[in-house]
């Protein structure tokens, strides 16, 4: 019963050589980062990240940094471990927030594919107000986390689960996301840069520059620039002037994100790193 | 040279004692359990053999058996193998010398359970019984069998597998 | 020496190797998101297998039938198999970078493929002499491809379709899956 | 924490529903109850030995060919339950044929191995294979009861008739691949729906 323990052997020496020998003369420069990374990655190649196989993956996220998320399989210490490995710093958190009303009239009745990417290339779309949200959920689609659920026809983001990774951002064809302080406490909701005339005849909750916010604000944190008023949130101290200023209604609060962050376990790995 | 040989030493190295030590550990298991394999065979086939021939001692000729109660031969005893409606259908069949088969018996079989599965029970197999080898065929075909119903494919399958063999078995004697 | 022509027609519509034998499910579902992905691994499939078969069968009989050690054929089998995909990587990645990413990528995913040692196993149980289980493999690898393509493209349009919540992505997949597997299940009947 | 690093491999990370592993043996074997304990008995043996096994070398194979050794070591395990099995347990192991050698190319082993085995210590790895075998076993004999049930109305191994309509007019498609695949949607939306519900959305 020896031939077994031949042969196996053999092959053994054939492929331990020929494997040995072709890392060698077939090696390809590889960005070392990739090698670390799909190390820490689960491995198992189960493509529920979209990609056929983890180093897939990890060469791909070393150019796009919104794949971190990807992942679904990952255990927390090696998800911060690739965090630093691609050298994502954690300032501040950020989030992302809808800057649209959703209240403006259609211009036409739009039947074609249901998606705001196509929507948005027919006719500048098919609302009055070219800024307006298109409302077919590109940005929830984009959102790994769930992070943003429509109610009705206006779109929210919620705090607790946005890490702000800004897929939504590139998602969305108006870029109605703003990319905001978590703690930021006021939003202006509209996003159109049309005279105060048009937008009063074609949107309830549209911004009209009727400057109100300006002048009630007593740390100039809120301005009117070009026909909108834009908020400069390291001034802004949430104290909600502007909110009763603003008869449209277009300022609104932004509900405090609670510090117990419901089970997404993604964004508590941001939430405890971020403090 | 001698650096590249050592590295090249050092990473077959491994995968060689691996492989070697599993060659030595299997051979071992094999030899433990071979004894233990054959006998699970033997005792299948006899047990078969048994159904066919009840009673009778076989001896094994060239692919089929030579069954002989109280020495004198009686008949023979073999294994049909054929393509069925979900994979190969193994039946043992016996035959009296005369030609006419004694009875069947599936061995193994993976029909469509509930239909195809029908081919074992013995209200489809003792049709067989008693035939003549010429007659051993579907009544659509021209024979004695009849089919099961929605699960001709089987049917046929069996029959005609039977009978390929019987006729081969019988020139050979 | 088997007609070649009931093997592969068996190998490819009566027995497909992931609707009726259940083989190579893993890659089937991670893979067929989209169907450039499901190309990419068709032609790797395609190729893997067909030279599996090829260098398993010598082996089989050359090497392991005389010294009668049959019971080593697993790890043989799947040692071959393992080493022959990952040294086929590094050739294409290193001379074929542009075909590398079409298929290179997906052939580490290949050794995990219950398919491709399927192929190897049943070419010996099946018996089938060298040019059969060729072609039983190639044949193999054009099922294997046949139903990804189908389902890659079945879960391209799902991804439109309102499905509930709880089905979305892998679920619908499953469903559609047994929906392939019930047309495919039309050929099992052939009388070859 | 050694604890949660079982019962993850049963609940949070079951190989079957959640990382979706290994479903080749699950969805073919899966039409009665005792292959499916018996497919589930031969992976717990295949899985937790070669986890240990992996990890005790883990330092000492190179990564050049790291896959080929996992491999073998996975490949013996499974031709130990193979012999073992044709010797001791014959009819099951007919059933479960060409089944019982994939188990080393189940997903489940071979990706257990390296993203687990080779990278924690010995123990760790132990508790994960039995943790994830058990998980494993638990999908596939879930699968199994509900497949014979509605295939034959009464599970083989305890022979109770669960369903008594069944066994006069079974639903053959239970037992055939389709079958198979609708189960496992339907498991794997229920568990989903659970989730969903969960989040509180």
């Amino acid at each position: 019963m020896i031939e077994a323990v031949i042969v196996i052997g053999a092959l053994g020496i054939v492929f331990g050589v020929g494997l040995a020998y072709a890392s060698r003369k077939l090696e390809v420069p590889v960005d070392p980062r990739v090698e670390k990374i799909s190390e820490l990655l689960p491995g198992g190649n189960c493509g529920a990240c979209g990609f056929p196989a983890c180093r897939i993956l990890a060469e791909a996220m070393v150019e796009d940094h919104h794949l971190i998320n990807n992942c679904k399989a990952c255990d927390e210490e090696s998800w911060l471990k690739i965090c630093s490995i691609l050298g994502i710093k954690f300032g501040k958190k950020k989030i992302a927030l809808v800057a649209c009303s959703y209240d403006s009239v259609d211009k036409f009745e739009y039947e074609g594919v249901k998606t705001c990417a196509t929507a948005a290339l027919i006719m500048g779309g098919f609302r009055a107000c070219e800024y307006a949200c298109l409302g077919f959920g590109d940005c929830v689609h984009a959102c790994t986390f769930d992070a943003i659920e429509r109610r009705g026809y206006k779109y929210f983001v919620d705090t607790r689960k946005c890490i702000g990774c800004g897929a939504c951002m590139e998602a969305c064809p108006r870029d109605l996301m703003r990319y905001i302080d978590a703690d930021a406490k006021v939003l202006v909701r509209c996003n159109s840069l049309d005279k105060g005339k048009i937008v009063a005849k074609i949107c309830e909750e549209g911004c009209i520059a009727c400057k109100q916010c300006e002048k009630v604000c007593e740390r100039e944190a809120i301005k009117v620039e070009n026909n909108l008023a834009v908020i400069d949130y390291d001034l802004c101290n949430g104290c909600g002037l502007c909110i009763e200023a603003c008869k449209r209604g277009t300022i609104v609060p932004i509900f405090p994100s609670k510090k117990a962050v419901v089970s997404n376990s993604e964004a508590t790995r941001t939430e405890k790193k971020s403090d | 040279m001698g650096e590249e040989l050592k590295r090249i030493l050092g990473i077959s190295i491994p995968l060689i004692i691996i492989c070697v030590i599993s060659g030595a550990a299997l051979t071992a298991s094999y030899d433990l359990t071979k004894g233990k394999i054959e006998m699970v065979e033997q005792e299948r086939t006899n047990e078969s053999l048994s159904i066919i021939f009840p009673g009778a001692n076989f001896t094994e000729m060239n692919g089929y058996y030579i069954a002989t109660v109280s020495g004198e031969e009686i008949g023979y005893a073999f294994i049909a193998t054929g393509k069925g409606y979900g994979g190969t259908i193994k039946t043992m069949v016996g035959m009296y010398k005369n030609g006419t088969i004694s009875r069947i018996h599936v061995v193994s079989q993976s029909e469509t359970p509930g239909l195809g599965t029908m081919i074992a029970e013995p209200d489809f197999t003792s049709q067989f019984s008693g035939k003549p080898v010429e007659d051993v065929r579907l009544k659509q075909d021209g024979g004695v069998i009849d089919a099961i119903t929605g699960a001709t494919i089987s049917s046929r399958a069996i029959t005609d597998t039977v009978r390929e063999r019987a006729e081969v078995v019988m020139n050979e004697t | 020496m088997e007609n070649l022509l009931v093997i592969a027609v068996g190998a490819i519509f009566v027995n497909n190797f992931v609707l009726s034998r259940f083989l190579g499910l893993c890659p089937f579902f991670g893979v067929s998101r989209k169907t450039s992905g499901a190309i990419g691994m068709g032609l790797a499939v395609i190729f893997v297998m067909t030279c599996a078969s090829a260098i398993t069968w010598p082996i089989y009989t050359y090497l392991l039938r005389p010294f009668n050690i049959e019971f080593m054929k697993i790890v043989i089998f799947i040692l071959v198999i393992a080493t022959f995909v990952q040294l086929i990587e590094m050739v294409i990645r290193r001379y074929k970078p542009d075909l590398y990413g079409v298929l290179g990528i997906y052939l580490p995913l290949i050794t995990t493929n219950c398919a491709v040692m399927g192929v190897a196993l049943l070419n010996v149980e099946e018996g089938y002499s060298f040019i059969g289980s060729v072609v039983n493999g190639f044949s193999a690898g054009i099922g294997f491809t046949l139903a990804l393509l189908l389902m890659s493209g079945i879960r391209e349009r799902l991804e439109f379709a309102n499905v509930p919540k709880s089905f979305q992505d892998l679920p619908i997949a499953f469903v559609s899956a047994a929906l392939l597997a019930l047309a495919f299940m039309a050929f099992s009947g052939m009388r070859l | 924490m050694k604890l949660d690093e079982l019962t993850k491999g049963v609940f949070k990370q079951n190989p079957i529903f959640y990382l979706m592993l290994g479903l080749c043996p699950v969805l073919a074997v899966s039409t009665r109850v005792d292959n499916a304990l018996g497919m589930g008995l031969c992976v717990f043996f295949v899985l937790v030995g070669s986890n240990v096994i992996i990890s005790l070398f883990k330092h000492w194979i190179p990564s050049q060919v790291r896959i080929p050794c996992f491999i073998v070591v996975i490949a013996s395990f499974v031709t130990l339950v193979d012999l073992i099995m044709h010797g001791y347990a014959p009819e099951l192991h007919e059933r479960l044929g060409i089944y019982l050698p994939l188990i080393v190319v189940n997903c489940i082993i071979l990706g257990r191995a390296e993203a687990f085995a080779s990278r924690k210590s010995v123990f760790h790895s132990f508790l994960d294979g039995v943790g994830m075998s058990i998980g494993f076993t638990l999908g596939i004999v879930g699968i199994a009861i509900c497949r014979e049930t509605l295939s034959t109305g009464k599970i083989a191994i305890f022979d109770c008739t669960i369903v008594p309509t069944f066994t006069q007019s079974p639903s053959v498609m239970m037992t055939l691949p389709p079958g198979a695949f609708l189960t496992i949607a339907v498991i794997m939306a229920m568990i989903k729906y659970k989730d969903i519900r969960k989040e509180g959305r």
